[in-house]
């Protein structure tokens, strides 16, 4: 797939069109039906999910969220192939990626609602927090690459990046070593097309951005981010270069942010609305319902019935976020280090006299 | 603030055809904070334009920019975001003159955002003035009123040296102010009494001015009277009107959002007993963040400065 | 002391497989200071290796490996080298326990040879403690000694907190020492006092207390009795044992090579008066550089502290 | 020639053989045959105060300087190409190109000495100081181009790295920002295959250096950097693309670095006398000098009575050097703003005043 796809052609990897009509036999990935159907619902789950955050966000419930609505497949493959005992190192939008690895929406939630404990994941094994820094996060995906071979475990890493972020200094040092290094990383570029307000022709004059993988000597692949099979396809040969040890592998998933950067944004500043309408027609739910229901492995009528369902499962771990409490004062100082210098605990403790203070004053 | 700060931009960029300022977001939308609106549509796509996503580059192509004649006003999205750009300000855009024995000189404003109090992500609300202050070559302010943003920023574009022109973000449209029409220029190295008073000298600057002034209302009640000092300049300080209010008042506090150890509040300090070490009356003192990283919105009130903070500081000084 | 830090790297990497050393041209090469020589051939390319040229690059990397298990152990060549670096220490080095609650710790041990003293290239002379020890979350040791140098190494290996190992070049070669074999550790954020004196405090590390030691005996001469502190961690600094000091002599002078405003001496005149201000019979000192870039080899004396200077301030100060 | 050798092929531009022959005379580029001698003549007295200067060290007259011993066609070429208004932005291996500008001996000798001084060139206009932090100086070559497009100049900037310095994230911003930008710069990468004792494979998992272009939209080239008719060309070339405005040019230049990284260190540790015996065939030197003695152009006779005479001015440019005299204190507090700031006033009298006692002390 590498040599068919080599980015140096200039093509794009799809197995599906705009309505869900397979396009590219050869590539179908092989897939049962429970799994794709479950794909779907994670993919259907993630933006019900996302939609109704922003609404929260609009009722004042949460801080600044970036949506991932329009993005959903690039997560979604990634959350159908990724291992249980794989590594998952995000950038800051991909929900769905991050719930497959067994992250919670209250996680999500209590991130966004401003309390570090959301990035304290209880049951998802091997996920980074979400990194803001852009492009940062991808130095620690090949670092963790390495120990993964110096260990010798079968095991792949899934890191994230935006279309803006291949700018940074970041993305080539960790591309390149990780190609000089020989380890088993996946970088996915989610190509939304922008970096905020910003276009990607003004992020790079190159061809493409899966064509920088040659710039470090690995394979690469520029893909249909919108299309659910492609993505399953290209990560699934891609996950067997790296445990092959033939890895590492840049994805370029060329998708569309459909929502605003956050919910501080306001895209129609630096977009059209018929740009927007001409993606909408490429909707990667859409797309990939197309297909299911042209199998009649999946109806409006069973969608209708599970999105309620879905409603009431965000809404009650949204609750439970809510009622979380008062970030104790503890937290701010006890997570520094190993053990807590004396500084830090007679600052902690100036502190609680102030409180005390403060308290005897004001009541 | 956010006004008149584009109003300066706007001012210069009319002036001079040198001035060009670009950075992430700051062409067509006109800049997350909206503080550089409208001047894409007035100057052009070659004077305010957006840049590639990159921080280092963005520091790195000014030093270029300005050795060869331009006046480049970059800006740094959100204070996390310097570092990436850390290695072209510590190694060339404050040290051009110097390696070069004046035959280069380097230009440039580094606008940024900085400080706490507005509900945000990680990396968005650090307020590390003592790292760059530290260093040498570097000039660092930061304005606490519009009237100052303008006037401020005028002058730093007009320098040819190196500002890290740090604005606070929390006050960027919480402070309603007439600002004068037109150019004017205050002096960049020069601290401003807000107000007088005898018992104690706080020294702050940016968006803590504010909070001292409530803080100084309270103290007021208690019949504490507090000369408060913006010192508008990190570096170069004005030694000058620090040593002259300590010296008056016997006491000092240095209010600061930043971490503790290695801050503003010692360096104030320091000048203090450098300068008037017979007149302490109590040990200059610090209100400051604590040495951990800023909480998430949810803990911040934990880490911040309120009014009251600076009150219960203010009390124990006075009555060492 | 280039002996003692290879022995303590040789007895991590004997003792702990998670241990792994990597840099620009450690491994065939064995560090440009030949810190690193032999370790490649005794323990293999997979534990001891060169990386490709890139700051970034080398902390980043580590944090992926910390935070996957291993205890990456990464050299900067020079102290002016570690700000591409910056970013991924501020940012992620020291925040990912805090970040993740726990979740995940970073421990990297960042060896970087620091000072002036050896008539080298810009950029190869600096000592910019202060800037690191701004940074919360992480640790800032310094050795003056052989010995101190393994038992100090061996413990930042140990540590699981990120690590900024700040190594004295001047003083490479210079200080002959018979160290123990084997393994011990000396724990960090302690601080050593190396004599003992009445009269006044100096709190120093690394290369500065070899400088120290030759104006204490000036001193001497003088009548002068100095007390010695070798501050050993510069963050967290060890605040009991100055301020024991410093209430017995009443004076307190620091001595550093980096830049003197936001240094290490205002953060230590600080912690003297918070400590010990009715104690204080002179203003808390500081013996620093300018606040200048190190100038080149030729005119590098005028910047650093040589033993007079120290003197100076010793005589001034008891004179107060 | 940017079609013709497109780095994708992975072909290497070179005109002379390893004995001066031309074998691609289809490139051969047009230069007079005075112009040609005076190129080589500028090699010659390059090489030959590179060598005086690394014996100056030995004998502990200068600090550490770091030889272009071996890597003289490329800034030959560079030097008898660019203007005297074309920007020159070197690393710190590019003496020739140096000189050429009008940088003098005396001034990188007093660099070499310890005087910042050296980097205040008096007759090299455009210009910059050496730069050490390896990489940083392409953004700004990045930068000065953007003011040259801006102020419709028609100038070129040359921006010089090396291998190693193809992985730092700046190379990677410079080359990308300058691609967005397309402003007339040329990027020249002077591949010595090491750096410092780091093999170029350690760096990189690319197929070439110059491969590095497609990732950033521009025109690349391998060139054979002992071969200084195919640097001339090849630079000859880049400056038109420059002037036409469709720069910037990233340029792979081939070559060996025959000496130590700088004169503290061994090649030994990490090189074999095989490779070094298998570059001394393709010495530049002496590959332009077969071409000009198959020409007549040049003969022993002439370059044994040439050297002499370069000695002696290289000696006469270093003892003045010597002879500059103590470095003063004001130099230290002048420069780092464009007025001194009080406090570092008094830091310069404080100084003053302890100079005072000291005198006074010791004498
Ligand atoms: C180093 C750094 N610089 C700037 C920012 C501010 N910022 C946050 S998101 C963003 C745009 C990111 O664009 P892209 O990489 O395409 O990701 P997307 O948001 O489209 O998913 C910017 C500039 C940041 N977070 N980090
Ligand atoms: C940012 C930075 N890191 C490390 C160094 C130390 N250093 C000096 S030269 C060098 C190797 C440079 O290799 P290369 O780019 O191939 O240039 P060459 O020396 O071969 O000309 C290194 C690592 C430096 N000067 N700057
Ligand atoms: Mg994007
Ligand atoms: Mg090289």
């Amino acid at each position: 797939m590498f040599n068919e796809y080599n980015p140096l052609k200039k093509t794009i990897f799809q197995i599906i069109d705009d309505n869900g009509k397979v396009i590219n036999k050869a590539w179908m990935p092989d897939i049962s039906d429970d799994r794709l159907i479950k794909a779907y619902k994670d993919m259907l789950f993630a933006r019900t999910a996302d939609l109704q955050i922003v609404s929260y966000q609009r009722q004042g419930r949460i801080y600044t969220y970036p949506p991932n609505y329009g993005q959903e497949a690039i997560s979604g493959a990634t959350g159908a192939i990724i291992g249980e005992n794989d590594w998952m190192v995000p950038a800051f939008r991909e929900m769905g990626a991050m719930l497959a690895k067994g992250v919670t929406l209250k996680e999500l939630f209590l991130y966004y609602m401003g309390y570090e404990d959301g990035s304290k994941f209880k049951n998802a094994k091997f996920t980074l927090p979400i990194s803001v820094p852009i492009a940062s996060q991808l130095l620690h995906a090949a670092g963790i690459g390495y120990a993964v071979k110096y260990n010798k475990e079968q095991k792949v890493v899934f890191g994230f990046v935006g279309d803006g972020g291949t700018s940074e200094g970041d993305f080539h040092e960790a591309v390149n070593f990780a190609g000089v290094w020989k380890v088993p990383v996946i970088f996915i570029i989610q190509n939304n097309q922008y970096g905020i307000s910003t276009p990607t022709r003004v992020q790079t004059a190159s061809d493409s951005l899966a064509i920088k993988s040659v710039a470090y000597g690995v394979k690469g692949i520029k893909v249909d981010g919108n299309d659910f099979f492609a993505m399953y396809k290209a990560i699934q040969e891609s996950v067997k270069v790296c445990l092959e040890g033939e890895g590492p592998v840049l994805i370029e998933a060329l998708t569309y942010r459909k929502g605003a950067h956050t919910t501080s944004d306001d895209p129609t500043k630096y977009r059209t609305r018929e740009e927007e309408e001409a993606w909408d027609i490429k909707d990667p739910l859409k797309r990939l319902k197309g297909y299911l229901k042209s199998k009649k492995l999946w109806s409006d009528a069973e969608e209708e019935k599970i999105i309620p369902q879905f409603k009431e499962e965000i809404d009650r771990q949204f609750i439970e976020a809510e009622n979380y409490g008062p970030y104790p004062k503890e937290d701010v100082f006890k997570y520094l280090y190993a053990e807590m210098p004396d500084d830090l605990k007679e600052q902690e403790q100036q502190y609680e006299r102030f409180l005390q203070w403060k308290a005897a004053k004001v009541k | 603030m956010v006004n008149a700060i584009n109003d300066a931009l706007d001012i210069k960029l009319g002036e001079d055809k040198n001035v060009v300022v670009y950075g992430e977001d700051v062409g067509v939308e006109g800049g997350v904070f909206r503080v550089t609106e409208g001047l894409q549509q007035k100057y052009g796509v070659e004077r305010v334009f957006d840049s590639p996503l990159a921080e280092s580059g963005l520091v790195g192509t000014a030093v270029g920019m300005a050795v060869a004649g331009l006046r480049p006003v970059i800006e740094m999205q959100f204070c996390g975001f310097i570092y990436p750009g850390f290695n072209q300000i510590i190694s060339h855009a404050s040290r051009m003159r110097n390696r070069s024995r004046g035959l280069y000189e380097t230009p440039i404003v580094i606008r940024m955002p900085y400080g706490g109090g507005i509900n945000a992500l990680e990396h968005h609300s650090e307020s590390m003035e003592a790292i760059f202050g530290h260093i040498p070559g570097l000039k660092v302010v930061a304005p606490s009123t519009p009237h100052d943003a303008k006037g401020m920023l005028i002058s730093a574009i007009e320098s040819n040296d190196t500002i890290l022109f740090m604005e606070p973000k929390r006050i960027y449209r919480a402070i309603k102010q007439e600002v004068a029409e037109g150019k004017f220029t205050i002096p960049l190295g020069k601290a401003n009494v807000v107000s007088q008073g005898t018992d104690v000298t706080i020294v702050a600057f940016g968006a803590m001015i504010r909070e001292v002034q409530k803080a100084i209302v309270m103290a007021k009640e208690g019949g504490i009277s507090v000369e408060l000092i913006d010192l508008r300049s990190i570096y170069p300080i004005d030694r000058e009107t620090i040593a002259k209010s300590v010296k008056k008042t016997g006491r000092i506090i240095t209010v600061t959002e930043g971490p503790r150890s290695f801050g503003l509040g010692s360096e104030i300090s320091q000048i203090a007993i450098e300068e008037a070490f017979l007149h302490l009356e109590a040990p200059p003192a610090r209100v400051s963040g604590f040495d951990t990283i800023v909480p998430l919105p949810r803990g911040e009130h934990h880490y911040m400065q309120d009014p009251y903070k600076i009150l219960y500081e203010i009390e124990r000084i006075v009555k060492y």
